[in-house]
């Protein structure tokens, strides 16, 4: 592509959502009747924009190059002479990708007319409540809506950081500060902040409560943790430290 | 309980609830006959609020009533959040949004299809801020991800139901008269 | 800002945050100077809610004031809470609802294994929100109780079986496709 070229279509490649966005684009810009679309020269507009994503290395090329071959497809098929006989059965190579453009184009009236309703609905602020407000509700419910997008995120979490056993029905009675530090890490992976106070009900015995205890010591020490409270006697707040490794 | 009575409680309720306060959902919590309507006592409410020129009233959203502050005071409030203010939502997550509002349920391919490009990165933004939810699967081969709108969809755009929606434009219209003369 | 208008903007600020006012924040939030403080607009807010019969009243706490219902209400609030049709859960109780979900029938040795920790507390939980069921013995030794999901557990997440649940295949698709496209 000549420099010329390039400075005309010095546009950001990323403003368009995809190829059926640029499409819009190119019809609007030149006042094409979208039902007689001029396929070889939109073809040729088309095509230079898709070497410009190539070349910014754009991560929605592929579907910019899918939508350029459809391109050429229905050029070549617009060149092949038809059969006066079949005339009137014969359609339009370019009907589907019309009612693609069309289509599309409704939805993205919509979303514009939503984000009017984004921005007026923005200046209002719902009243967010206290978890529980003064009102005793189990302490220990009530964290966030549970939708099944949160199973699956939370499923694989616990993947991630789980070995499946090579032999099974061996259970270990006995917990270790290591093990316990790990523990701790996986809980500070899933939530930026853990309160102490909801580890406790989590922990086996008193033996187990005060192994964690010296794994979050040693933590600590390490860096790898942090622990805050905002005064005397209020909660123990367990945090991310600056070393904080996984 | 007399009107006063009722006010009150439905202050306290719109006050605790995170989530809009529907009449069903008043009537189980006062669990008593009575023979006013919960849209009368939120009228009532109202005005009092408004009388009373008080920094916030009552709007009716997802089916229900909910208490937001005034758009006069954002201002004060977003410097409140300023650090975590609330991201508008993407164009493309705009567009994801609109076409599952009018289709759901909806499976990720035919999104993919209407928009010409993969919607993972938004579809994944609209779960994460629950304004979409994974609903089923489809009857189709290949049984397919289902997705629909929230309540908290219809509260994000301050929507009572999915009926008040824009209007979808038939493609004859689209024709007709748009700013893309198509001459 | 004359003492009425700093009042409506102090009330609009408690409404819109669930943590509480402090001074700091609050002289953040107006960012001009003013001659009264913070605990003369409160005190006069909370006349007016007094003398208004208003079904909440501001507290003072660890750092600043709150917002919070009366608790004549309580009653009213804890009904309107367990109605709601939201799922509320701990991390906990998500953990081990995720691994009964994906790997029923399970004991509870092995959720703890995947867990790392005790799960007790959070299978009573989920017990007592009929999420899970207990239903027959492992075939190894020990004939381990074994875990399984409920029909309300399908019914709340829209599901027509247990077949249906998003596959881990599908988990990563939609989270880690821009990582997985380098492989």
């Amino acid at each position: 592509m000549s420099n010329l070229n390039k400075n005309m279509y010095r546009i950001d490649l990323e403003m368009f959502e995809g190829p059926l966005d640029l499409m819009l684009f190119l019809i609007k810009k030149d006042e094409i009747n979208i039902y007689d679309i001029p396929i070889a020269k939109i073809t040729k507009d088309f095509l230079q924009y898709v070497e410009l994503a190539k070349e910014m290395k754009l991560s929605k090329a592929g579907d910019f190059v899918l939508m350029a071959a459809t391109l050429m497809k229905i050029k070549v098929r617009m060149l092949l002479p038809v059969e006066e006989s079949d005339n009137e059965n014969i359609e339009d190579p370019r009907t589907d990708l019309v009612n693609m453009l069309l289509e599309y184009k409704r939805f993205k009236e919509i979303s514009q007319e939503l984000e009017e309703k984004e921005k007026l609905q923005g200046q209002h602020y719902y009243r967010i409540p206290l978890e529980s407000g003064n009102v005793d509700i189990t302490a220990s419910e009530s964290l966030e809506d549970v939708q099944m997008y949160d199973l699956m995120v939370t499923f694989r979490y616990l993947l991630q950081n789980y070995e499946e056993p090579l032999s099974h029905n061996v259970y270990l009675e006995k917990v270790s500060i290591a093990d316990q530090m790990i523990f701790l890490k996986q809980k500070l992976m899933l939530s930026k902040t853990v309160k102490f106070s909801e580890l406790i009900p989590l922990l086996q015995s008193r033996l187990v409560l005060v192994i964690t205890f010296l794994a979050i010591l040693d933590l600590v020490k390490g860096n790898q943790i942090k622990i805050k409270q905002s005064q005397l006697f209020d909660e123990l707040l367990v945090m991310k430290g600056e070393k904080f490794e996984f | 309980m007399n009107f006063d009575e009722l006010k009150q409680v439905v202050e306290a309720l719109l006050i605790a609830t995170p989530e809009p306060l529907s009449e069903s959902r008043f009537l189980q919590c006062i669990d008593t006959e009575i023979d006013v309507s919960l849209e009368n006592i939120i009228e009532a409410l109202s005005q009092d609020y408004q009388k009373s020129g008080r920094a916030f009233e009552i709007i009716q959203v997802a089916g229900g009533y909910q208490l937001v502050t005034k758009e006069d005071y954002q201002i004060y409030i977003k410097r409140m959040f300023a650090k975590s203010s609330r991201l508008r939502l993407s164009q493309a997550a705009l567009e994801t949004l609109s076409i599952i509002a009018y289709r759901q349920p909806v499976t990720r391919n035919d999104i993919d299809a209407i928009r010409g490009v993969n919607s993972d990165s938004p579809l994944r933004t609209l779960l994460e801020r629950k304004l979409i939810q994974i609903r089923g699967r489809d009857e189709g081969q290949g049984r397919a991800l289902l997705y629909r709108t929230t309540v908290e969809f219809l509260q994000y755009f301050g929507l009572n139901t999915i009926k008040e929606m824009p209007k979808l434009r038939e493609i004859e219209e689209l024709i007709d008269n748009d700013e893309l003369s198509f001459v």
